[in-house]
């Protein structure tokens, strides 16, 4: 309830607040132009249900009598806007509906007195939305804020929205505007050249000034964009190398087509769903931690199907991998259906946590954090599967059993329960890609269908049993695809990259990073 | 493929289809023999499939290439078809514009793009259904056999490249209709394709090119050639230490089987009514291998026959049970590969040994 | 630089697969109509070798020189076939479904082109030629046998017959006799010395007795490069040799 | 040899399979008024086309428990089109001539209307299609009861350009044909209102487009030029989520740059978390949420008939409901089923909408329909910002087309025309 506060403080300070309209609150039961002054006038009305009821209006629960009077709803007791009484009022109310117009009134009537806010981060946030508005009825109040304000960051911010303010006046004296002018040029965001474009009737040293400000943010935006490029081609190159890594075990070192690749990821992600709900109804707490929790439940679901996969399939068929791919895509179709009609055909909402929406501005840089984790996530993946393959006695058997199959079962190695754990490995992570996905994509029961193709891409592309070559692979992928686009535009940038794989792979057929000596063959 | 089964087969194609039009066109429509025209055209799309799966037969089944984007192939047969008859449509559009398609008017393209030009000749339409695939499949072999791609990794690019077309004719700036594709056909070669009697013939045409195709698959694969190619199949390497080039023998049956999808494609797209780039989609491709896997790899017959079945299944299907139909197609594809790797035909003669890793080896020519 | 007796001439051929040497400056003469049995420890490189003479491998470094001047490293598999160098491998390999006779006409020497293949109909030349070669492999009775149903000793032969076929100036022959019976040996020796009457052959073997039997010239390999060259007898005697084989 | 017993078991499994495809029809009782269902339940269109089936099976049990139609029951057929566009075809082929049914209620996308057209003029079948579409098309044998451009797009761009102020416009969707002629429509309407077209940015995504990024980013960027901007969206189906995803992600609020959708619906909000996109607009000419006797009657059959209490309603929904009733209606004033005469008895015949108003079948075989605007709420649902203040006409042809300006529609005899073109007084379309 903050916004009582907020309104409470703002009394005390603006000058302007004494002269109170006829009844601010009339507004509220028109149309939403009528609701927007009505918000901005209880704003300073200083009526002391004013707070309350701009709180109700914004929550929706601020209904309006065929009378004209105004009622607040908590739970069944109505309570008058006005008068702040409980009664019940004769004829049927309705609710008074909040378009984005009014939206934003409320929030520019409580942005600009956060300003005074005890949190930082408020006063930061307030700095940055009267930055937006940039309007010179706000330079005293801002003022003011910068007399008290100690925090050297939220400073900057409130200098920034004072030289937006100041420019935008245009009264100052010269020397003041060309440090304005500096102040935005340090911002040196779109916003701010944006600003210090629109400028109009400036005295000519301004205008130079300000010219030459927008140059110098043009040349650092171009680099930032560059950044920001190739941060989504990773971003985009993580997924992608999820998706492909499962494949990467199963195909890469199992040389086993696994057509049913993506409905293991299209697993996960519906366990992450299945994870959600069970926390949503026995542990509402955890909710943040729902999405941790899934990965190692859609790693064992998809492993466990994997496992079952290999015992009840494609050990009848090895050494023949064109039929494995067949009755894997008939395994895929049958396991989509059986999904539809479990879960119905429609997507499923798996929510992000709060901490993986939103992104952090760095300098010019938006960083997503969902794709930001994911990145991370991919990385983490990754980096356990090689550690797996390599130090684990099961990495060390698997070795052993892809290199030299009869040999290895010599050595008294059960080959066949080897196959067994490296598929369900291979499997398991595509399952926790699923998790991922699931942040990202839809959860629907073609999930799977649409990276399938992609996958096979990038572990051909990266060299076949090459979990290097796969990351490599995929993050090339990523980047040159995310640069295409812009230029080509997102379908002809796949077609190029779809093409340029097929001329690579006829230049190189076995991938970037081929496999040395018995490389997997059909 | 015993020349038995093969004459079998193409008298139940030309003479079932011969039937089937006689059925339709002189019973009258209340008696209990008559064949409605639905039945008709349904059977001519059956074929018209079967000509596509022997197409991917003849060269998984005999050179051993487990192409999954044939399907591509059947598309751009289907599309030159299809821009012929958009053409024929003329003044009849709803815009009734005599030169462009109706999506071109109404997206306003002020003129016919440039590889338009001409499909209003038949003979053109015609000579572009069996010189585009063969094309894509020219260039696309010759990349490919030359580096030695084989395998999975062949299977792959072929849906990569199935996959790029997909993308590409959903484009509408392409100027094929995006996902629309082409449709609303009147008539072709002058004739309005509503007729029953058009339908019919549409059958019959049909089952006649599927026929020539198995002669002419069938020549093929009997030919020393064939005798190379099934060597190849089996051990590439060693042919070539014979003086053999792998390549130029793929290359050949690879265009050539391009070019009998095509045709598939062609005699497709009047029978149906529409052609759009949701052919494309690998998953058609990955359908018709399977046609070819439950009727019997290598046989050419098998091909037909499974076509012919797995498309039944799918009509009942989806009219009967249709929340049924993906799990019975998922369960023919492992069905098939598990016990009955020989298909249909390798069931009615137990000759292919269950071991053999490639496929049920083709029993050669008596 | 070679001269007229030389039907292949290696020299300093050098191959590597990352890091090992399968062939280490390897250098050999082979004479018009020699016989010449290679042997050598596993890894000494002899399959490397072969796969270097048909093509299968480029080599790093060197020349491999064939009748008067044509340089073997430029060619691939195809091409040298065609010049007349046939290869039999280590595991026999046969064209599993056709019968023995498709497998002779499918090697017997001639245009290998599609467009030929295609319309091509079995000539009476042919035939003769196919039952000459049955005949002198022995498997004449088995002519419509499907190769994949014959014995494993069998196969050797219908390959050493398809060898034949493509009639070859030089036959590169891998472990002929591996896996067969005291008597198949003795009778592949008996075949080999029959074929060299009209051709050059490397014989490349394990079996001493077998190199015996042969009685020609023998090269041991060793690490990619020549250890010793001569009569059996000699390079038997050769200590090196001795430390090679009985060293280990 | 081998091959005769093959011959056996081929002939077996073809007749088998034959009979399986012909017998259908042949074995039904005739006592019955049968009814088409032609919508995907497999495939990538499930995901919509599943919850129409599931509707027409209510509205046909309810008309049944109401008597049934002409003293006879209504029996529905359903089949499944797979999401395959010549599917379709054959299966209106197969309903209409196997089964005899008397209309077809089906189709989402635009390429599976084009599909059955042809197949419904030539048997002279009755199709209702229900989903909003881009117009630029009139059959005698359709019955559009879906929007047209004008029913949809147009009326939220003028709330956009009222309510929100807004000068900057991007026009954003999925590379097929309904988005491609709304944005054209759209283009035309705006530099109409004098937007310069440097204020118009058009841009197309594949089907199933995932990774916005770039586009998101494109559209901040666009946006963040001093003038209020707002996102056209025709991006279909499963598209959405994660655009909408990315642009919560990318921090851009309703408040700073709306997005108006014409394909987000309840159903696909269903599969996102709404909260980060409260606000964000949507167009329909039906809203759940809307406070109606007529629509929570509605909703409460719907719950009840499905046994699952969170079922959403949608648009396309009720596009059926007043489709279906139309035809009775249609059917009852003919006194019979036969196409001819219900299409004929079509025109003109008015049913209440669920959201408090009437519905006519107008003369071009489109429907009249209110236009509500709502915002996303954290609910999942829309709250009604905006309506039409009565009901709007559908512009079939689009004045704003070059190609389609002079067209019109009417069935009424004697023009019966899909295309008549006013100016050269000929039907026929714009052909000189």
């Amino acid at each position: 309830m903050n916004l009582i506060r907020v309104l409470l403080l703002m009394f005390a300070l603006c000058p302007f607040a004494a002269q109170a309209q006829d009844d601010p609150f009339a507004g509220l039961a028109g149309n939403y132009e009528a609701i927007r002054h009505a918000v901005e006038a209880l704003a300073v009305s200083g009526n002391p249900n004013a707070a309350a009821t701009v709180a109700a209006l914004q929550a929706g629960t601020l209904f309006a009598a065929p009378d004209q009077s105004l009622w607040i709803r908590q739970g069944d007791t109505l309570t008058n806007a006005r008068t702040g009484v409980t009664g019940t009022p004769e004829g049927d109310l309705r609710r008074v509906r909040v378009n984005n117009a009014v939206r934003r009134a409320i929030e520019e009537a409580t942005g600009a007195l956060t300003l005074f806010a005890p949190v930082p981060a408020k006063r930061i946030k307030a700095a940055a939305d009267l930055f937006a508005q940039h309007d010179a009825a706000m330079l005293p109040m801002l003022e003011r804020a910068l007399a008290k304000e100690t925090d050297p960051a939220v400073r900057g911010a409130i200098e920034q929205a004072y030289a937006a303010a100041l420019l935008a006046a245009g009264v100052a004296p010269v020397t003041d505007r060309l440090a304005a002018i500096d102040v935005l040029r340090r911002r040196g965001d779109l916003d701010a050249s944006n600003l210090l474009a629109s400028l109009t009737n400036q005295p000519p040293q301004v205008a130079a000034a300000a010219a030459r400000a927008v140059a110098a943010i043009a040349r650092v935006q171009r680099l930032w964009a560059l950044a920001q490029g190739v941060f989504y081609g990773l971003s985009l190159g993580s997924v992608l190398l999820l998706a492909a890594a499962g494949l990467a075990i199963t195909f890469g070192v199992m040389g086993v087509i696994n057509m049913a690749h993506g409905e293991m990821v299209m697993l996960g992600a519906y366990t992450t769903f299945l994870v959600q709900q069970a926390i949503g109804a026995y542990a509402p707490a955890l909710a943040g931690a729902g999405v941790v929790l899934a990965v190692p439940a859609a790693f064992v679901v998809a492993g466990a199907v994997g496992i079952a996969v290999e015992r009840l399939l494609i050990r009848f068929l090895y050494g023949r991998p064109l039929e494995t791919l067949l009755a894997t895509w008939g395994l895929s179709l049958a396991l989509q259906q059986a999904v539809r009609s479990i879960f119905g055909a429609s997507n499923r909402d798996v929510t992000s946590p709060g901490w993986m929406s939103g992104a952090a501005q760095w300098g010019g840089l938006t960083i997503t954090f969902n794709r930001l984790y994911i990145i991370v996530f991919a990385a983490l993946v990754v980096a356990a599967l090689m550690a797996v393959l390599r130090f684990t006695p099961l990495g060390l058997r698997m070795r052993a059993v892809t290199q030299n199959r009869r040999m290895a079962a010599a050595m008294g190695i059960r080959t066949p329960w080897i196959d067994a754990l490296t598929f369900g490995l291979g499997s398991g992570v595509a399952g926790m890609a699923g998790v991922a996905l699931s942040q990202i994509d839809n959860v629907s029961p073609n999930l799977g269908q649409g990276y399938i193709i992609d996958s096979f891409m990038v572990v051909v592309f990266g060299g076949v049993g090459n979990l290097w070559g796969t990351l490599v692979s995929a993050l090339t992928l990523g980047i040159v695809n995310k640069f295409l686009e812009p230029v080509a535009g997102a379908v002809l940038a796949k077609i190029f990259v779809l093409v340029l794989l097929i001329l690579f792979i006829q230049r190189k057929p076995r991938g970037l990073f081929p496999l040395k000596g018995r490389a997997v063959e059909a | 493929m015993s020349r038995a089964s093969l004459t079998l087969c193409l008298t139940m194609v030309l003479g079932g289809a011969a039937l089937l039009a006689l059925l339709n066109l002189v019973v009258p429509a209340g008696s209990a023999l008559h064949v409605p025209t639905y039945t008709v055209s349904l059977f001519g799309k059956y074929l018209s499939y079967a000509m596509l799966a022997v197409a991917v037969d003849l060269v998984w089944g005999f050179a051993g290439i487990l192409s999954l984007g044939h399907a591509a192939f059947f598309a751009l047969g289907g599309y030159a078809m299809g821009m012929y008859l958009m053409r024929q449509i003329g003044t009849r559009g709803v815009y009734g514009n005599a030169i462009l398609p109706d999506f071109m008017v109404f997206l306003n393209w002020k003129s016919l793009p440039w590889y338009w030009q001409g499909f209003d000749h038949p003979a053109f339409a015609i000579v572009m259904v069996l010189v585009v695939p063969g094309l894509l499949a020219l260039v696309f072999g010759w990349l490919a056999f030359r580096s030695r791609v084989t395998g999975v990794y062949l299977s792959i690019i072929t849906q990569a490249l199935t996959y790029a077309l997909l993308l590409a004719f959903f484009r509408n700036d392409m100027g094929f209709g995006g996902n629309n594709g082409l449709t609303d056909f009147k008539d072709m070669f002058g004739i309005p394709l509503h007729a029953d009697a058009t339908r019919d013939g549409l059958l019959v045409a049909t089952a006649i090119f599927l026929a020539l195709e198995l002669l002419i698959a069938r020549y093929v694969v009997t030919s020393r050639f064939g005798k190379v190619l099934i060597a190849v199949r089996d051990a590439e390497s060693r042919t070539r230490f014979l003086g053999y080039r792998p390549e130029a023998y793929k290359l050949f049956v690879f265009v050539l089987s391009a070019v009998m999808a095509g045709v598939g494609g062609a005699l497709y797209v009047p029978q149906v009514g529409i052609i759009n780039p949701s052919e494309f989609s690998p998953a058609n491709s990955i359908e018709a291998v399977i046609w070819v896997a439950v009727g019997g790899r290598g046989t050419l017959v098998g091909a037909v026959l499974g076509a012919v079945l797995v498309n039944l299944g799918k009509t009942f299907f989806t009219g009967a049970l249709p929340e049924l139909w993906l799990f019975a197609l998922g369960a023919v594809f492992i069905m098939v590969t598990l016990v009955l790797p020989g298909g249909l035909l390798g069931l009615a003669r137990r000759r292919a040994p269950r071991a053999v890793p490639a496929a049920p080896a083709p029993e050669p020519a008596e | 630089m070679t001269d007229r007796a030389t039907l292949l001439y290696l020299d300093g051929v050098t191959v590597s697969f990352d890091g090992f040497r399968a062939l280490n400056a390897l250098s050999l003469i082979l004479e018009h109509g020699e016989m010449r049995a290679v042997i050598g420890p596993n890894g000494a490189g002899k399959t490397t070798m072969m796969d270097v003479i048909t093509g299968k491998t480029r080599p790093d470094a060197g020349q491999v020189v064939f009748g008067a001047d044509t340089d073997l490293t430029r060619l691939d598999e195809p091409d040298i076939a065609a010049l007349g160098i046939g290869r039999k491998f280590q595991k026999p390999t046969v064209f599993e479904p056709h019968t023995v006779w498709d497998n002779l006409l499918l090697a017997l020497a001639g245009d290998r082109r599609p467009r030929f293949t295609l319309w091509a109909r079995q000539s009476a030349a042919e035939r003769d030629r196919i039952e000459a070669i049955l005949a002198t492999i022995r498997l004449a009775d088995h002519r419509d046998r499907r190769a994949g149903d014959l014995s494993h000793g069998q196969k050797q032969w219908l390959e050493i017959g398809m060898l034949l076929a493509q009639e070859p100036q030089l036959l590169l022959v891998d472990e002929p006799v591996a896996g067969m019976t005291d008597a198949e040996t003795e009778q592949t020796a008996e075949l080999l010395r029959e074929i060299n009457r009209t051709r050059s052959v490397v014989v490349v073997e394990h079996d001493m007795a077998f190199v015996r039997a042969l009685g020609v010239k023998v090269t041991v390999l060793h690490e990619g490069s020549v250890l010793s060259e001569g009569s059996i007898d000699h390079v038997s005697a050769d200590p090196r040799v001795v430390e090679v084989y009985l060293g280990r | 040899m081998a091959s005769f017993p093959k011959w056996l078991r081929g002939a077996a499994l073809g007749a088998a399979a034959l009979a399986a495809v012909v017998l259908p029809g042949a074995a039904r009782a005739e006592d019955t008024i049968k009814i088409g269902i032609l919508h995907s339940l497999s495939g990538t269109m499930a995901i919509s086309e599943t919850t129409l089936k599931d509707v027409m099976l209510m509205l046909i049990d309810e008309q049944n428990k109401k008597g049934g139609l002409l003293g006879k029951k209504l029996e529905a057929v359903v089949v499944d089109p797979a999401s395959n566009w010549p599917l379709f075809a054959e299966k209106a082929r197969e309903l209409l001539t196997v089964d005899k049914v008397a209309a077809v209620f089906g189709c989402w996308t635009s390429v599976s209307r084009k599909s059955v057209l042809p197949v419904f003029e030539e048997l002279d079948g009755i199709l209702f299609y229900p989903v909003q579409y881009e117009g630029e098309e009139s059959s005698r044998n359709v019955f559009y009861t879906g929007a047209a451009p004008n029913q949809q797009a147009i009326p939220a761009v003028d709330y956009l350009m009222g309510e929100e102020g807004v000068k900057r416009w991007v026009l954003e969707g999925t590379d097929y044909v309904y988005p491609r002629t709304t944005n054209k429509i759209l283009e035309a309407y705006l530099k109409s209102k004098g937007v310069a077209a440097g204020d118009i940015m058009i841009n197309y995504t594949p089907f199933g487009f995932s990774d916005w990024q770039n586009e998101v980013a494109k559209i901040k960027k666009f946006g963040s030029e001093g003038k209020k901007t707002a996102v056209v969206s025709t991006i279909n189906g499963d598209a959405n989520v994660p655009f909408y995803k990315e642009l919560g992600n990318q921090g851009i609020k309703a408040t700073d740059i709306p997005v108006v959708a014409f394909s987000v619906g309840e159903e696909e909000l269903a599969g996102i978390d709404t909260k980060p996109l409260v606000g964000h607009l949507a167009a329909w000419n039906y809203f759940e949420s809307i406070d109606t006797p007529a629509n929570k009657a509605f909703i409460k059959e719907w719950h009840d008939f499905t046994k699952k209490p969170t079922r959403t309603t949608n648009d396309p929904m009720e596009a059926h409901y007043i489709g279906f009733n139309m035809w009775v209606k249609a059917v009852e004033k003919a006194g019979t089923t036969q196409p001819d005469k219900v299409i004929d008895a079509m025109i003109g015949v008015a049913v209440p909408n669920l959201t408090g108003g009437y519905a006519t079948m107008m003369p071009n075989h489109h429907i009249t329909k209110p236009v509500y605007i709502g915002e996303v709420q954290g609910d999942g649902q829309f709250n009604v910002v905006w309506n039409t203040p009565g009901t709007v006409v559908a512009q079939e042809w689009s004045p704003y087309l070059p190609g389609s300006r002079d067209l019109i529609a009417d069935w009424r005899k004697p023009l019966s025309c899909g295309n008549f073109n006013v100016k050269t007084g000929k039907c026929g379309g714009a052909s000189k």
